[in-house]
């Protein structure tokens, strides 16, 4: 809990001191990206610190990729 | 002679700009107006007299006491006093006021440099910079005598930057001392001074000096502009000037060169470099600056080749010390044991034993009180110096170990990190190791090696993303300039520094006539 | 920006700093273990750990001679890394087993396997790869933990460095880590063996502090003989002529000593100053055959004897005999391994590096072709120096 | 150009080299000898030649248009839908990759060096430092490999010729054992980590400036750093024997234990682990600049900096999301992790190549 409450300031100032910068320069869409992919990042991170179960990126990968790994090793053995 | 001249297409700027208070014919009303500039200030002088082979022209003669040299006005009062009657009236003695003055001038004034003043603002400098004024009645023009010459110090030896072989001579406070310091050592005409004035109150002279044909264009623009920027009311130092013109703020790493040696500098002048004077300080600056500048002193080409490259490695070595030392100690006692050997390690634990506070706090409280003897002792007294070294040893060296608060091994890993910080020539430089320093040491106790690693990723990150006017601070290492190696961490024999560093000087970098260049 | 730059360091130090320090380990917050004894008990296993008390060692304090320069904590456990951390309801400190100089088992561990005790070692990052292991010969792996040993305070030290200068100038041991003890298991054909360890006289006095201020200590450690294991599983020991054999076949020998009979009674001593061992391997006719040739320089160290050394077939007859000899040794410890069915020299490896095809189907019954393997020995050796003197005193004495 | 950063072709060359050494000079020797055994080097030596090959690939792809990176190309000319969702996918490769590589790290340090501290904390303090290297720019990045590079040559031949007396000549053998296939199983591997992963090389080519040295400075990072693989897989079997390599889960880390010269230079693995740290580090680099650039070519941002902090947080729940220890990342790296890398750096590419040809004659004729 003082890990996630630590991250999320040093997050929060972070963008505190970032967001400003961007308005500055008007930046307008640059700054929307920013906050929805701050979000995203800290929503990930948060549900995976508070043990949430995300899927797993790497499982769809070994999907599509087991057949093409077993036929080249059936190949090769 | 040319800062003169440039000099005078600098008066004659300031004359288009402020066309506002010209002066007057009146020579009652011009003087009031000076009374009224300076206000009641005891130290101007004002003397009404007539010249003595023209009393029909009433004269005044102005200046701030002090300011001026005084042989040198007295000689000028002199002949200007003096009996000169016959000469002119050779010439018939109703002669219009112009011929008075041009007389005058061409005739009698035996000084080096008389300047025509036409406002007030003008007539302000001209005093302020110590010279004597004189204006006739009639006449709109008044008359800047050059009589400058203050009592300054005498040409001394340098006190930061010593060395054993090598001239002994420093700069010293006065801007002029310092420019001919510089133009003795290099007596060629493409040594070009320009000067200007900075500060608005202050009104301090800064001088940029380089070689003609050999500086690099692009950063001398840079240089020129920067300091064209700088609006502030005073410049006391060079220092002043260092952090308005340096490229980076938040750096530990100074991005100018600072020097009090006119070897360094000329020697600078002659790589490509420019460099900036500044009235009222013995430290000049010197432009583009690399990191590993800071590492050489000028003795490393006045010795031989070999023990110079020696001792350049050596500061290198004292450079990863003073960096690192503390932090290794902690990073690899509290979390390498393994990479100790096994009898080093059970004494070092013996050490330990009974020692209250862990390695970081121990290492923290040494390293703090180290640098308050550093800052007592540098801030002291020369006679109270001792008394503060000695106490300082005795209470860090002796007592502290006895008490049980510290570890022998501790204080061993603290004074030397102390004295290889020593060694480092430059003296802003130094200081940024110390801050970063504690930094590493902060790391090393929270990460290990990792953490020491990591910041020195950071640390070279940085290091390489900063650039002194335009050159890469890291040059020649990244980028990576073999040609320019041979004057970094080794240095090869005056035969082979035939080039000047590429990045700094870019074109003309051929030191010598390529034909004679080769030895025998 | 740079504002944020400076702000990115600043949080990335904060983080380091604030975020604590988990693995610190202070020097006077661990004690140092150098030495671990395995040993069986009812639930499992039974350790033993000799710890440093580092201001004994230390040159520092000279005085305060009321403690001992080490101390043994021991538990039991059911598996090895329990026992290991139950050491802690003993010690006040954490044990650090970076700088572990000695790993002994004991006997009965040894027979029943070291495998399941070797993988946690394995495993665990703290124990490095640089500490010795041996069986211990006397019953009890702690006993050898307990005994003080003259002019090296630790005993795993004295231990250590006994085994390390003994190898190079003693053949009949050996000094086995854990690396090659593992690589040896890993490997196709070949067995590992590792050194022994016991106390020779009095156990229970050598166990006090008395014992090392005498001149010659109630109870000393001795390093002697091999054990021989068959995959993790102690199965035999080798004698000490045996073990030089073995060390000989190998090519481990640096320098050792050797005698031979006089033919008119009295004894000739050789030093042994160089060996190079060869094993070559070969597959004749689906027989696997192993020749080992081995070429030694020797130096007469001692002539006891009145032979005359001073006439070449002598010299000849010398190197002659002692080859003979060297090989004698060589076969003793073939012989005994191939009754215990181990291959410990590694024959098998050899012929799957020569042969690897055939060893192919070789590898399914090696043990049984080990028992049954041919061995031919070549030993070639040369007399180089004969000491500061040329003829035996003997001989000088009969003239 | 959105970093108007310049490197020479020098820097591309090293750049390059370190890209290629990345995270294999630590785990591939595991994974090659585990499949190839005592002939793992020749795998290494074969992948050298594929590796050319790649390499050669990637020098024509760049060439199509010297002035457009890999997400401009494959905008250009995959056309506006299939090009952003191939984009994205390609960015997302560099994310993931950044996450494993940063896992991969993080295990080894949790594994072998520092036992109790939170693999979250590692990770943190990573990615803080390559992010800061990304805001850095392009050339901050490349000068600081130049000066690092030195001291990888250094530390590297330190490892070697302390590991010199250690060979024991017998491990290579029996050479060819078991025929060619499973050196072929094992080139698999020691093609796609070195090799086929440094795709992203071409996020850079536009950068170059000399662009007529860039087939050479492709050629002489690849050539070295394939090298230096090959020598380190020998090294590791020459020095541990092949059942050990492929025991052990970072051999290259194993190995340096193995030092000793003299009882003076002992157990400085630690010290050496330096050479993982400085390669791994910028491999995260190149890919998380290439990540940050690609994304902001793809929604034509004005800037790509501001990205570095919501990149770095999302790769750093990637690393935390793709696996829960540190097996089952080891055996993806080594059964589906090398098809991946196919798909984008050898399928994609060649597509590139074959409509970017083809398009370009249409516009000559």
């Amino acid at each position: 809990m003082l890990k996630f409450f630590y991250i999320v300031s040093c997050l929060l100032i972070i963008s505190l001191i970032e967001i400003p910068q961007l308005k500055k320069k008007e930046f307008k869409r640059e700054r929307m990206f920013y906050i929805g992919f701050v979000l995203l990042g800290s929503g990930l991170l948060t549900a995976n610190l508070m043990g949430v179960a995300i899927p797993n990126p790497l499982k769809a990968m070994e999907y599509i990729y087991t057949p093409i790994s077993e036929v080249v090793y059936g190949f090769l053995t | 002679m040319s800062f003169f001249k440039k000099n005078n297409t600098f008066t004659k700027e300031q004359q288009n700009r402020s066309n506002a208070d010209l002066l007057s014919r009146e020579l009652t009303i011009n003087i009031s107006t000076i009374k009224e500039v300076f206000g009641q200030t005891s130290d101007l002088i004002i003397r009404n007299t007539h010249l003595h082979f023209y009393e029909k022209v009433n004269l005044a003669i102005i200046y701030i006491e002090g300011l001026v040299d005084t042989a040198v006005q007295e000689s000028v009062l002199n002949s200007m006093l003096m009996d000169h009657e016959r000469t002119f009236a050779e010439k018939g003695n109703d002669q219009s006021a112009e011929q008075v003055v041009d007389f005058l001038i061409n005739r009698i004034l035996t000084v080096s440099q008389v300047v025509e003043v036409s406002d007030v603002t003008e007539v302000k400098t001209q005093l302020l910079s110590g010279n004597t004024l004189f204006f006739l009645d009639g006449h709109s023009k008044g008359f800047a005598v050059h009589t400058k010459g203050w009592k300054g110090r005498n040409i001394d030896e340098p006190e930061s930057q010593t060395v054993v072989r090598g001239p002994r001579e420093a700069f010293t406070e006065n801007i002029e001392t310092s420019i001919t310091q510089i133009r003795k050592r290099i007596k060629d005409s493409s040594l070009i001074v320009e000067s200007t004035q900075v500060g608005r109150i202050t009104h301090t002279d800064v001088a940029i000096m380089y070689l003609k044909g050999i500086a690099n264009e692009k950063a001398l623009k840079e240089v020129r502009e920067r300091l064209d920027k700088i609006d502030v009311d005073g410049i006391l130092e060079s220092g002043n000037i260092e952090e308005f013109i340096q490229d980076t703020t938040y750096s530990p790493f100074p991005t100018v060169f600072s020097t009090e040696r006119a070897d360094v500098i000329a020697g600078g002048l002659l790589e490509g470099r420019i460099a900036i004077f500044v009235d009222g300080t013995p430290f000049v600056l010197l432009v583009p600056a690399l990191f590993i500048q800071f590492y050489q002193v000028s003795e490393d080409y006045y010795q031989r080749a070999d023990i110079s490259s020696l001792l350049r490695m050596l500061r290198l070595f004292c450079f990863i010390i003073a960096l690192f030392g503390p932090a290794l100690y902690i990073g690899i006692t509290t979390y390498h044991m393994e990479m100790l050997p096994t009898s080093l390690l059970i004494s070092l634990a013996a050490q330990r034993e009974g020692i209250p506070f862990p390695a970081l706090i121990e290492a923290l409280m040494m390293e703090v009180a180290f640098e308050i003897l550093r800052e007592a002792g540098v801030r002291m007294p020369r006679t109270v110096g001792q008394a503060v070294s000695i106490v300082g040893a005795l209470v860090i060296g002796e007592a502290a170990i006895m008490a049980g608060i510290v570890s022998p091994s501790m204080v061993i890993v603290v004074s030397i990190t102390a004295i290889a910080s020593f060694v480092i020539p430059s003296y802003n430089m130094a200081i940024s190791l110390r801050i970063l320093r504690f930094i590493f040491m902060m790391l090393a106790a929270s990460f290990g090696l990792l953490g020491i690693t990591v910041g020195i990723f950071a640390l070279v990150l940085h290091l390489s993303s900063l650039k002194s006017f335009g050159v890469p601070y890291m040059t020649p290492f990244g980028p990576f300039v073999l040609k320019d190696q041979k004057d970094t961490i080794f240095r090869l024999p005056q035969w082979g520094l035939l080039n000047r560093p590429s990045l700094i000087a870019q074109h003309n970098t051929t030191r010598v006539d390529n034909k004679k260049s080769q030895k025998h | 920006m740079k504002r944020f730059v400076t702000l990115f360091v600043i949080s990335a130090l904060l983080l380091s700093v604030l975020s604590g320090c988990w693995n610190r380990r202070e020097l006077n917050e661990m004690s140092l273990a150098v030495a671990m004894a395995v040993d069986k008990s009812k639930k499992g296993y039974h350790v033993s750990v000799q710890v440093v008390n580092p201001s004994q060692i230390s040159n520092q304090q000279n005085g305060g001679a009321l403690h001992t320069p080490v101390s043994v904590y021991s538990a039991s456990g059911k598996t090895l890394f329990e026992a290991i951390r139950k050491i802690i309801k003993t010690s006040s400190r954490k044990t650090y087993f970076g700088h572990l100089r000695l790993l002994i088992f004991s006997k009965e561990i040894a027979k029943e396997g070291v495998g399941k005790t070797l993988d946690m070692i394995w495993r665990d990052q703290e124990f490095r790869s640089d500490f010795f292991m041996v069986v211990s010969k006397t019953k009890k792996a702690k006993d050898i933990l307990q005994i003080f040993t003259p002019v090296e305070k630790i005993p795993a030290n004295h231990v250590f460095q006994t085994l390390e200068v003994s190898e190079k100038a003693w053949a009949p041991t050996v000094a086995i880590d854990i690396d090659e003890f593992i690589e040896d298991l890993l490997v196709e054909g070949k067995n590992p063996v590792l050194g022994g360890i016991q106390v020779h006289g009095n156990k229970e006095s050598g166990k006090n502090s008395s014992s090392v201020s005498k001149i010659y200590p109630d109870a000393r450690l001795v390093a002697s003989d091999i054990a021989l294991f068959k995959k993790d599983k102690l199965v035999g020991w080798l004698n000490v002529d045996e073990s030089k054999g073995y060390n000989y076949i190998l090519g481990n020998v640096k320098s050792t000593v050797g005698f031979l009979e006089c033919p008119g009674g009295g004894n000739i001593t050789m030093e042994v100053i160089r060996t190079e061992a060869k094993i070559k391997g070969n597959v004749v006719n689906h027989k696997p055959k192993i020749s080992i040739s081995l070429k030694l320089d020797q130096n007469i160290a001692d002539v006891e004897c009145d032979w005359d050394i001073s006439k070449q077939t002598t010299i000849k007859q010398i190197e002659k005999e002692s080859a003979k000899k060297i090989i004698a040794l060589m076969d003793k410890a073939i012989k005994k391994a191939q009754k215990e069915k181990t291959d410990v020299f590694g024959f098998g490896s050899t012929i799957h590096k020569s042969n690897p095809k055939e060893w192919a189907a070789l590898k399914k019954n090696w043990d049984q072709e080990f028992t049954s393997l041919e061995v031919d020995i070549k030993v070639e050796t040369k007399i180089r120096v004969f000491g500061k003197v040329n003829q035996s005193l003997l001989k000088e004495l009969e003239e | 150009m959105l970093d108007n950063g310049q490197i020479s072709s020098r820097q591309l060359s090293i750049l390059f080299l370190i890209f290629t050494m990345g995270d294999s000079v630590l785990i591939l020797p595991t994974i090659v000898a585990g499949e190839a055994k005592q002939d793992a080097w020749i795998s290494g030596i074969l992948s050298l030649f594929f590796g050319a090959a790649i390499v050669f690939l990637y020098h024509r792809v760049g060439r199509m248009y010297p002035e457009h990176t890999l997400i401009e190309n494959i905008l250009t000319l995959l056309g506006k839908w299939i090009g952003s969702i191939v984009a994205l996918l390609v960015i997302f490769y560099g994310m993931i990759s950044i996450g494993a590589l940063l896992r991969e790290i993080g295990d080894f340090m949790t594994s072998q060096i520092m036992v109790e501290t939170p693999i979250t904390a590692i990770m943190i303090l990573m990615i803080v430092v390559v992010g800061y290297a990304v805001r850095m720019g392009l050339e901050s990045i490349a000068r600081s490999v130049e000066i690092f590079f030195p001291w990888l040559v250094l530390l590297f031949t330190f490892l070697l010729a302390l590991l010199v007396p250690q060979i024991d000549p017998e491990h290579v053998k029996p050479v060819f054992e078991g025929g060619i296939k499973p050196i072929l199983r094992g080139a698999i591997p020691f093609t796609s980590y070195p090799f086929i992963e440094t795709f992203m090389i071409l996020m850079y080519l536009p950068f170059v400036k000399n662009k007529h040295e860039i087939q050479r400075s492709l050629f002489i990072g690849a050539g070295l750093g394939g090298l230096v693989l090959v020598v380190f897989t020998l090294l590791s079997i020459l020095v541990l024997g092949s059942e050990m390599t492929s025991n052990q889960t970072y051999s290259g880390y194993k190995l340096a234990t193995k030092i000793t010269a003299g009882d003076i230079i002992e157990r400085v693995e630690a010290l050496l682990a330096g050479i993982w740290f400085i390669t791994i580090f910028f491999k995260m680099i190149l890919y998380f600049y290439a990540s940050c650039l690609g994304t902001t070519q793809l929604f034509k941002f004005k800037d790509y900096k501001f990205l570095v902090v919501p990149m770095s947080i999302i790769t750093l729940s990637l690393s935390l999301i793709i696996t829960d220890n540190s097996l089952y990342l080891g055996t993806v790296f080594v059964e589906q992790w090398p098809y991946y890398d196919f798909t984008f750096g050898i399928v994609l590419l060649l597509i590139l190549l074959i409509i970017g040809t083809r398009k370009l004659k249409k516009q000559k004729t």
